[in-house]
C-alpha cells in the first residue's frame, strides 16, 4: 500500500537518497517537498519504511540542519518548508520532554507522543481514503459520457428568459432614483393610455406614408365605439404628438377636412 | 477471433460511436480505435452493419453521413426532443441584464421614444444588442422616426409585450410613484422650504 | 397505452438519455420530456429498467448515479476508449494530485468540514488553487459557516461529485480503514519500563 518514494534527479544529476530521519539535504529539499504531502506524510514514511524512532532522534544536528533550510526556503516553497520546521520543533519538544524524569512528564497530560501518534494515524486513514477514491472508476478516465446527435431534420424550440412585471417596474424605479428626468412626470394610468395611443397613431401614419395618399383623415383616427373616453385619449395623443413634432396636422382648404401625416 | 473477443470488439465500436463528437469512418476506427487489434476493414464494416441492425428500432439509429457513421435520434421523436432540449437549456438561459430591463421599462412607460432619449434618461449608451434582443423578442417595434436631425427611430411596445405580461393595455402597467414618494424629492423640498 | 405508443415512449426515454448532457431523474423525465404524455412515475421507472436490461451487454450501460440515470461506457473498455479519446481530442484525462485527492477525501468523509480542519489533519496548508479547482468542478460547495471565531466556511461534497465517481450516495464510498498501530508507543513504553 505504501507508495515508494521516487528517487529523484536534481538539476539532472544528483540522485536523492531516501531520507533516514527528518533531515533533508538542503539541495534535496525541493524534491522531498514534492514527493511528500507534508511532514506527517514524511514521518509516516520514515516510521513505516525506515523504522524511524522518534526517541532516537539526535537533536543538535537537526537544529543545525534546519537552519540551513531557511536559506533554501528563501528560493522555494517557503510555506511548505515551514511546516517541516514546525514538525521538527514538535519532535524536539517531545524528545526533550521524554528526557526529563518520568514524574515531571506525568504531571503534564500523559505521554507527549500520544497527540502526534493520533495525528499520524488520522492522517494515514485519510491518505488511504484518498488512494481508494483514486481507484473508483470515474468519468473522463474510466467511463465516458455518451451522446447521440439530433436527427437531421431537428428544429430546436427556444424558450426565452422569463421576466416578471415587477422586475420591469423596479427597473424603472431604479432609473427614477438615479435621475431627475421624471421629476415632473408622475406616470399615471391616463398618460399611459395616451402614450399607447400615440404609438398606435404613429404606426397608422407610417403605414399610410407608404401609400400615395401619405396622410390619414383626422376623423379616421377616432373610433367612435370606444366611447367618449377613447375619443379623449386619442385627442390627447394627437395633441401630444403635434407638440413633440412627431406628426403634422394640415388643412388643404378652408373648412376642409383636417388631415394628419408624418412630417415631410 | 474468439466469441469473447468478438463481443468486446462490437462493444468497443459501439461505445466509440457514442463517445465521439463527430461521425467516424471505417478508416478512422481502424487507426484511432482498433490499432492494437487484428481486424480488417471488412470486419469493421460487418460490425457497423450489425450495429445498424441492432439499433433499427431504438430511439437512436446508427446512420451514415458524409464523413462516416454516427448515432442520431430518430425523426419521429424530433418534436418531443425539441421541447425537451429547450426545457433543459431554459435552465441555462441567462437572466436579462438590468440595462435591458430599464430600456424596456422606459419604452413601455415613455413610448414612443428614441434610443437617444433612452440614453439621456439612463445616462449611459444603450447597446445595439439590447435593442436587437427586444426587437427579436417582439416586445418592441419601430413605429416611426422622430423629425430631428438623423431621423432616429421611435420605439413602442407591441401587443406581444402586453400578452407576455398578461396586460390588456398599457394603462394596466403599475402606476409609478412620483419622485416625492421615493424619498428623493422630500429632502430637496424640505431644503427649499 | 397501445403497443405503438409504448414503443414510442421507450424510444423517447432512450433518446433523451442519449441527448442529455447530464444524468436524468424520473421526475425530470416526467416534467421536461413527458409532460404531454399520460404516464406515471412507475411507468417511467419500468421503462428505465427495461432499458437497463436492454443495454446490459452493450458497450454502453444505463447506470444510476446520484442525480439520476445516464448512459456511460462500460469499465472494461476504459483503456481502449481513453486511448481513442486522447487520439481524437489530443487531450488526456485530467490527473489529480495527491494533495487534491486527500483534500477531497477529507471533505467527502468528514463533511461538513472547514479548511482549517483539513489543514490540521493533513498537517499542511491547503492551497487556494485546490479549493478553487474543487469548487469550480462543482465537486464541493460551501454549506454554511462554523460558529467559531472567524466563522470559517464549511465544505461538503455535491451530487456532481457523486455523479463523477458514478456513486449514488456517500454511503457507497469505500469504507475507511481502521487506524493502524504505528508501533511507536509500544516500543518506547517498553524501553521506559
Amino acid at each position: 500500500m505504501q507508495q515508494v518514494l521516487p528517487l529523484a534527479l536534481i538539476r539532472g544529476e544528483v540522485i536523492v537518497e531516501k531520507p533516514h530521519d527528518l533531515f533533508i539535504p538542503p539541495e534535496a529539499l525541493e524534491v522531498i517537498l514534492e514527493s511528500f504531502e507534508g511532514p506527517l506524510d514524511l514521518l509516516l514514511y520514515l516510521i513505516r519504511k525506515q523504522k524511524f524512532d522518534i526517541l532516537d532522534m539526535p537533536i543538535a544536528p537537526i537544529a543545525t540542519q534546519y537552519m540551513k533550510y531557511i536559506e533554501v526556503m528563501k528560493e522555494i516553497k517557503m510555506e511548505l518548508a515551514a511546516e517541516y520546521l514546525v514538525m521538527a520543533a514538535i519532535l524536539m519538544e517531545i524528545k526533550s520532554r521524554l528526557l526529563l524524569p518520568k514524574q515531571a512528564v506525568e504531571e503534564e497530560d500523559g505521554d507527549p507522543r500520544a497527540e502526534l501518534v493520533r495525528r499520524l494515524q488520522e492522517y494515514e486513514v485519510i491518505k488511504n481514503a484518498a488512494q481508494q477514491l483514486d481507484q473508483i472508476p470515474r468519468l473522463e478516465r474510466d467511463v465516458f459520457q455518451v451522446h447521440a446527435e439530433l436527427a437531421e431534420d431537428f428544429q430546436s424550440a427556444v424558450f426565452q428568459t422569463d421576466v416578471e412585471l415587477h422586475e420591469l417596474v423596479s427597473a424603472l424605479q431604479g432609473i427614477l432614483k438615479r435621475t431627475k428626468a421624471f421629476e415632473h412626470h408622475h406616470i399615471q394610468k391616463e398618460s399611459l393610455s395616451t402614450r399607447e395611443r400615440m404609438a398606435l397613431i404613429l404606426e397608422k401614419l407610417k403605414r399610410a406614408a407608404t401609400t400615395t395618399v401619405a396622410f390619414v383623415e383626422f376623423s379616421e383616427l377616432f373610433t367612435v365605439n370606444e366611447g367618449r373616453q377613447g375619443v379623449v385619449v386619442t385627442f390627447l395623443a394627437i395633441l401630444e404628438l403635434i407638440k413633440e413634432s412627431l406628426i403634422e396636422c394640415v388643412q388643404t382648404q378652408v373648412f376642409g377636412q383636417l388631415r394628419v401625416r408624418l412630417p415631410q | 477471433m474468439t466469441p469473447a473477443d468478438n463481443k468486446k470488439f462490437v462493444q468497443l465500436v459501439e461505445a466509440a460511436f457514442f463517445v465521439s463528437e463527430k461521425p467516424l469512418s471505417v478508416k478512422q476506427l481502424k487507426t484511432d480505435l482498433l490499432v492494437n487489434y487484428q481486424v480488417s476493414h471488412q470486419q469493421i464494416r460487418d460490425v457497423i452493419n450489425e450495429l445498424v441492425i441492432k439499433y433499427k428500432d431504438a430511439g437512436v439509429n446508427l446512420v451514415q453521413v458524409a464523413s462516416g457513421f454516427r448515432f442520431e435520434t430518430i425523426n419521429a421523436l424530433s418534436n418531443d426532443l425539441a421541447f425537451f432540449i429547450a426545457k433543459l437549456s431554459k435552465e441555462k438561459a441567462p437572466k436579462y441584464s438590468r440595462a435591458l430591463l430599464e430600456t424596456l421599462a422606459l419604452i413601455a412607460y415613455k413610448q414612443p421614444i428614441t434610443r437617444g432619449e433612452i440614453e439621456d434618461i439612463r445616462g449611459v449608451a444603450v447597446s445595439s444588442y439590447i435593442m436587437k434582443t427586444l426587437l427579436e423578442r417582439n416586445w418592441v417595434k419601430i413605429v416611426g422616426n422622430k423629425e430631428v436631425p438623423g431621423r432616429p427611430s421611435l420605439y413602442a411596445t407591441t401587443k406581444e409585450f402586453l400578452d407576455y405580461f398578461s396586460l390588456t393595455s398599457l394603462s394596466q402597467l403599475p402606476e409609478l410613484l412620483p419622485m416625492t414618494d421615493l424619498g428623493v424629492m422630500d429632502k430637496t423640498v424640505a431644503e427649499t422650504v
